[in-house]
């Protein structure tokens, strides 16, 4: 009981890491940016979500709004920011650094705008679904309907994904744009275009996890800086490259992560995290699901 | 070659010079910042040998100036030896860390080296809370005691730990500099403009990469070692997140290749708070907005000026040697 | 009256790629660029595909402009850029290969019949829709290639070094097809090779050019019977 | 006679400093007023404090400068102190000790304040007092917002003056209380891994409590997982008594996993992480909140029949409006009005020695909130040393068992626990001090 409870609670906390990491995984495919901005972004549509909640407290009205605002906010990232790095940086050496220095910059722009707007006090909202835990006979499990709810809303968004990506003539264009640029602009594919979807998808999936995750914490400016360290090693453990596999590296995360507190030791799941993203660099360096050699030249 | 060489000395015995008479005429605040500067020279200049000459990223330096700092704090205050020695114990120990790293870092490239850097850089300062004998959340102090009697009863402590700094940059960057342009520097750029013909012609790939992470992390230890100098303590929270990527940001905005413009991108970070500060309390506003604005302007600065100087400031070419 | 370049120029950086580079195309011609390793070639399809930019002169198609035009758009006006095999994206299936040809266009139903023509011309691809195009061989990609451009239903056709590294039977069978291709479909076509003899053999015009800059136009048959031009560019 | 020879060497460092300052930065204003402290003008008396505004940190603390500036203005619309009007200069350390460095630098040396005031944070003061040399400099940081027993070392940290008990001293307390009312119960302990749970596990220890299940978290690490976790190994060990050692994150995740898992235990809420306001806004429910206990040297900020509180809360609300008044807002006013009357006691024409001078001399007599006395002395700066136990009702007030205050007081050494009745000065009349 204690193994499946165990097994059930990091379940759902790793599926916020998988939509985290997806974000990240969609906008590094398709442009080849690690983008740190994804904490703010979704931090924004999050505080949207948490507007809505507050004014309707409706929230199942909060989360497809979070989610457009989410996917607008990215679409005019890309738009705004990212195409004009593209365009002014595109070889030196700077050209590695200066998107990760452009969307740390963008992180705190949002925070701020977002502690000018709402204030850097904590804010919450109750989940829509009680977050008391199932009861078996006389055992209550931490897993609650509310955990079961961001399990189920996680894997309706990756199905929809996974169904745009495999079998829509949009995702054929995402995935060419994403895996030969040049060559999808020569079969006609509009590659800006189909980049902006890309990061619009991926503010949306950011917007998700975000607005899943803050019941169960409270909503800051800064409260989902925890979400995007996390969702990278969740996405790196998954090889960057895949969407399949940022969803089950940041599930491994998640269950990882809660064997570690349940069974070893409290106060080391945190650095743990970290331990575990350095082995699997060494050990694996192209992911669980990456192909052999990828990560080197 | 001899003759720049001798050239160059003469131009840093100058500055020094410059920077000696400076800290006599302007105020406590700009001595103070002059050390913070001089902490940023030498990080920076860390990353310049790593990233604009060995091509390798590193989100993680802070993690790295950490390690110096611990070293020299512990040096410090368990063996009693004197400042230049702990600085140079700050070196030796981080850069033996780096060549562990170094020699894994070799094999990673892009996003994974950064990835694997930025989790080292979140994830050492919080593991430094799990042992003692560094001090925990509260640290270990670091005294390094009043200036010396000889410098004059108005010398102050301020103007001390300046001289300290200022004088170890300034010999950090000259050694640095004739790296940069000795046989090893001249392999690192090779490597990373074509590294396949670098390797035709005789260059081993990895060990070059490992020793360019091993000096750059030396450089790192001994910027964490003035860090902690300057604050006087060493603990985790001096060395946060923050902190590595503010490294980083400076040697994008000197232009990651040139090593005076480090000084250059030093200044701006320096800088950027002041100018944030000052812009944020014209402005004013209801305490929301004051309390934000000053890290809205920083970020909106830092993206304007990656976005219309993405190689760094043309100026930065008159302030150094031709390095390219 | 059809492909017109006029003055052409190109830099990389400090190097001229293309100087001052003038000839035209007729429609239904197929004309042959020949010229050494970095003579500009690769360059001046990438040019006129739109993937790189120019710094001076005109390219007109059909009395339009279309130079500072993006590569997508070109493909909407029919022109086609196929570079070697590289123009497969490996990491999508065949069948996912070919659609990328008709993603764009309206006429679904023309995608359909103008699929199972390519799958008509090239059995191979028709046998292996489902594998990765990461399994081809060299002569399948350049089949791929060729097929999906054709999907795309294209009137100008920018041909980039069909025959690299493909073996010689393949090459004969690659331009044979080619050939009849062009016949078939009214296609132009500019062909850039090494592979002089051969590119002449099915071309109307050669143009030869050196260091970015023309050498020589004429008829195929001519170029290929001038002793000069054999010794000195045509290699053999 | 070390101490003898550093102290010379101090002072006549400081005394150079200070004919240096003099003689360069002050000079012009040497005209207009020559026999003013810096910070100190004809009408204005300037302070200044660093605290985080933003980042992770910020949440609750950002609420402190606004509240202090709150009652320095009604203070300031009431008279001023001595008709001069105070003014606070806020910085934003990000609870970075480098920033905190920078920005008390600023504070000093470019807006030249009379004193620093709450600054923030145990490692942030540690390289403030050290880095920016307070004690050679002669500048006061007065009441600083940190539970580290190391700042009541006056020789070591000369110029600062902390104000809240220890945290060694709120577990011995926490620790004698269990052993008096819960002996025989199994106990569980919820700490952060670092100084702060090192510390309370210090004070337990004195107080000779040893806990059947103890559960460290890494700061920054709390989550709703981990909550279940903790609460999951309290359960297992059959814990009948919880103390929470935390932030008020990490209380607030511990209590909503017991929640959600059905686990009743006592809880016991240490200072830090037990403001009901802000428990709330992290979603802990009511029901779990009511009957437990917690530790505090102030009254509850929703006792409103208690004299301390109603006055600052009208005051909160005529001149902090919009603010939640909860515990930071009463820390805050509290401290502000403890600095009126430090600089009332300096007399009319204040110096920053004889800010001090009058601190120790007469700061036990000071009013303040708290029901534990103040301790500061020419040879002690330890401020506050006891906390009283209580228990949450149902709308989220921590009120003492049986409706009277019982104040524990300890130290942070080995000395023993001992009660005392509680007993504090009356709020000086519309909360104005008369001192």
């Amino acid at each position: 009981m204690r193994l499946f409870s165990t097994l059930l609670i990091g379940l759902s906390s790793g599926a916020i890491y998988s939509l985290m990491a997806l974000a990240l995984v969609l906008v590094w495919r398709s442009t080849r940016v690690v983008n740190f901005a994804q904490a703010g972004q979704a931090i924004a549509s999050t505080y949207i979500g948490y507007l809505v909640i507050s004014r309707t407290d409706n929230y199942w009205l909060a989360l497809p709004v979070a989610l457009v605002a989410g996917a607008l906010i990215g679409a005019l990232v890309d738009v705004a920011l990212i195409r004009t790095l593209n365009k002014r940086v595109k070889s030196g050496p700077a050209a590695e650094m200066a998107p990760v220095i452009v969307t740390l910059g963008l992180l705190g722009l949002i925070r701020s705008t977002v502690g000018m707007i709402w204030g850097g006090d904590l804010k919450a909202y109750k989940a829509p679904v009680t977050n008391h835990g199932f009861t078996f006979g006389t055992t209550t499990i931490p897993f609650s309907p509310y955990n079961l709810l961001i399990v189920i809303t996680a894997v309706i968004v990756m199905a929809v994904f996974s169904i745009i990506f495999q079998k829509t003539n949009l995702g054929l264009s995402l995935r060419a744009a994403a895996f030969q640029p040049e060559i999808a602009r020569l079969a006609g594919v509009r590659v800006d275009l189909v980049r902006t979807i890309g990061w619009a998808f991926a503010g949306g999936a950011g917007a998700v996890a975000g607005v899943l995750v803050t019941p169960s914490n409270s909503l800051s400016p800064n409260s989902l800086d925890l979400l995007l360290v996390l969702g990278f090693v969740g996405a790196v453990i998954g090889g960057l490259e895949s969407l399949l596999g940022a969803a089950i590296g940041g599930v491994v995360l998640g269950i990882g992560l809660a064997f570690i507190l349940e069974y070893v030791s409290t106060s080391l799941a945190f650095p743990s995290a970290f331990i575990v993203l350095i082995l699997v660099l060494l050990i694996k360096p192209s992911g669980i699901l990456g192909k052999k050699g990828g990560r080197g030249a | 070659m001899h003759k720049s060489r001798s050239i160059r000395l003469l131009v840093f015995i100058v500055i020094a010079l410059a920077a000696f008479f400076l800290s006599n005429v302007v105020d406590e605040l700009r001595v103070f910042q002059g050390a913070s500067l001089s902490v940023y020279i030498v990080a920076i200049a860390s990353i310049v040998l790593l990233t604009g000459y060995s091509g390798q990223i590193s989100l993680g330096h802070g993690a790295l100036m950490a390690i110096g700092g611990y070293s020299a704090v512990l040096a410090h205050n368990h063996w009693k030896v004197s400042i230049p020695i702990s600085f140079a114990i700050a070196i030796v120990s981080t850069a033996f860390f780096g060549s562990i790293l170094g020699w894994a870092a070799a094999r990673l490239k892009g996003p994974y080296l950064a990835g694997t850097t930025l989790a080292l850089a979140v994830g050492l300062p919080s593991l430094a809370n799990q042992f003692s004998v560094l001090g925990g959340e509260q640290g270990l102090a670091f005294d390094v005691g009043a200036p010396p009697k000889s410098l004059g009863s108005d010398f102050t402590q301020y103007k001390w730990y300046f001289w300290i700094c200022a004088l170890a940059a300034l010999i950090i960057v000259w050694i640095t500099q004739n790296i940069l342009t000795s046989r090893y520097g001249r392999q690192w750029r090779a490597m990373r403009s074509a590294p396949i013909s670098a390797s035709l012609s005789g260059i081993h790939i990895g060990r070059s990469k490992v020793l360019a992470f091993t000096i750059s992390s030396g450089i790192a230890g001994l910027a964490g070692a003035m860090l902690v100098m300057t604050l006087n303590l060493v603990t985790p929270s001096a060395f946060p997140l923050s902190l590595s990527f503010a490294i980083v940001t400076g040697a994008v905005l000197a232009g990651v290749t040139n090593l005076g413009g480090g000084v250059i991108g030093a200044l701006v970070l320096v800088a950027i708070p002041d100018i944030a500060d000052l812009l944020a309390g014209k402005m004013g506003g209801a305490e929301k907005i004051s309390a934000n604005l000053p890290g809205f302007i920083t970020s909106l600065i830092l993206i304007v000026t990656v976005l219309l100087l993405p190689n760094g400031p043309k100026l930065s070419k008159l302030v150094s040697h031709k390095t390219k | 009256m059809s492909l017109i370049i006029e003055n052409l120029t190109v830099r990389h950086g400090a190097i001229t790629a293309i100087d001052s580079l003038s000839f035209r195309v007729n429609e239904r011609e197929l004309a042959a660029v020949i010229g050494a390793n970095g003579a500009g070639k690769t360059t001046l399809l990438r040019t006129l595909s739109g993937l790189n930019e120019p710094i001076g002169g005109s390219v007109t198609w059909h009395g339009e402009s279309i130079l500072h035009t993006k590569p997508e758009d070109l493909v909407r006006r029919g022109i086609l850029h196929v570079s070697d095999g590289k123009t497969v994206i490996p990491e999508l299936s065949v069948k996912e290969n070919l659609a990328l040809g008709g993603l764009w266009r309206k006429d679904k139903k023309d995608v359909v019949v103008a699929t199972d023509e390519v799958i008509d011309l090239f059995p191979r691809l028709g046998e292996r829709l489902t594998q990765s195009a990461d399994t081809l061989s060299g002569g399948e990609r350049q089949m791929l290639a060729i097929g999906r451009a054709l999907i795309s239903r294209p009137k100008l056709l920018l041909l980039d070094e069909p025959s690299l590294g493909l073996a010689p039977l393949i090459i004969d069978q690659i331009f044979q097809t080619l050939d009849s291709l062009r016949h078939k479909l009214g296609l132009t076509v500019v062909l850039v090779e090494q592979n002089a003899m051969s590119a002449l053999g099915i071309a109307d015009t050669g143009i030869i050019i050196n260091l970015g800059k023309l050498v020589t136009v004429g008829k195929s048959n001519d170029l290929k019977s001038d002793p000069n031009l054999r010794a000195a560019y045509l290699g053999y | 006679m070390f101490g003898s020879i550093r102290h010379k060497r101090s002072l006549v460092a400081a005394a150079t400093l200070a004919t240096a300052a003099l003689t360069l930065s002050t000079l012009p204003a040497q005209a207009f007023s020559p026999h003013y402290e810096v910070g100190v003008s004809a009408s204005t008396i300037k302070l200044g404090i660093t605290i985080p505004l933003t980042g992770s940190a910020a949440p609750g603390y950002n609420k402190v400068p606004a509240a202090m500036s709150a009652y320095f203005n009604y203070v300031n619309d009431n008279g001023g102190v001595n008709g001069r009007k105070i003014s606070l200069v806020v910085k934003d350390d990000a609870y970075l000790p480098t920033l905190a460095v920078a920005k008390t630098n600023d504070l000093v040396l470019k807006d030249k304040v009379f004193a620093v005031v709450g600054a923030l944070g145990t490692a942030n003061n540690k390289a403030v007092a050290s880095s920016v040399n307070l004690g050679r400099r002669g500048i006061p940081s007065l009441f600083i917002n940190t539970g580290y027993s190391g700042f009541a070392d006056k020789a070591k940290y000369p110029t600062t003056y902390p104000l809240l008990p220890s945290y060694i001293v709120e577990a011995k307390i926490m620790g004698q209380y269990i052993k008096d009312n819960y002996a025989g119960k199994k106990l569980g302990l919820i700490y952060q891994d670092d100084d702060f749970g090192s510390d309370a596990q210090a004070g337990f220890k004195a107080a000779g409590v040893k806990f059947d299940v103890s559960v460290p978290y890494a700061s920054g690490s709390q989550s709703a997982a981990s909550g279940a976790a903790w609460v999951g190994k309290l359960k297992a060990a059959g814990a009948e008594v919880v103390v929470v050692f935390g932030v008020s994150s990490a209380t607030g995740v511990a209590l909503a996993a017991s929640a959600a898992l059905s686990y009743k235990a006592q809880w016991i809420l240490g200072s830090v992480g037990g403001d009901a306001t802000t428990l709330k806004a992290l979603g802990v429910p009511a029901a779990i909140l009511t009957g437990a206990q917690g530790a505090s040297f102030l009254p509850s900020p929703g006792d409103a029949t208690d004299e301390y509180i109603k006055q600052f809360q009208d005051i909160n609300t005529k001149y902090n409006a919009g603010a939640v008044f909860d515990n930071n807002v009463l820390i805050a006013m509290n401290t502000a009005m403890l600095t009126v009357q430090a600089l009332r006691a300096a007399g009319s024409n204040p110096t920053r020695a004889g800010l001090m001078a009058a601190l120790e001399s007469k700061g036990g007599s000071f009013a303040s909130a708290s029901f534990s006395p103040i301790l500061y002395s020419s040879s002690s700066h330890v401020g506050y040393t006891g906390y009283w136990i209580g228990k949450y009702n149902s709308s989220g007030v921590m009120l003492p068992d049986g409706g009277k205050y019982t104040l524990y007081t300890t130290d942070s050494g080995a000395g023993a626990v001992n009660t005392v009745a509680s007993k504090r000065p009356a709020m000086p009349a519309k909360g104005l001090p008369n001192n």
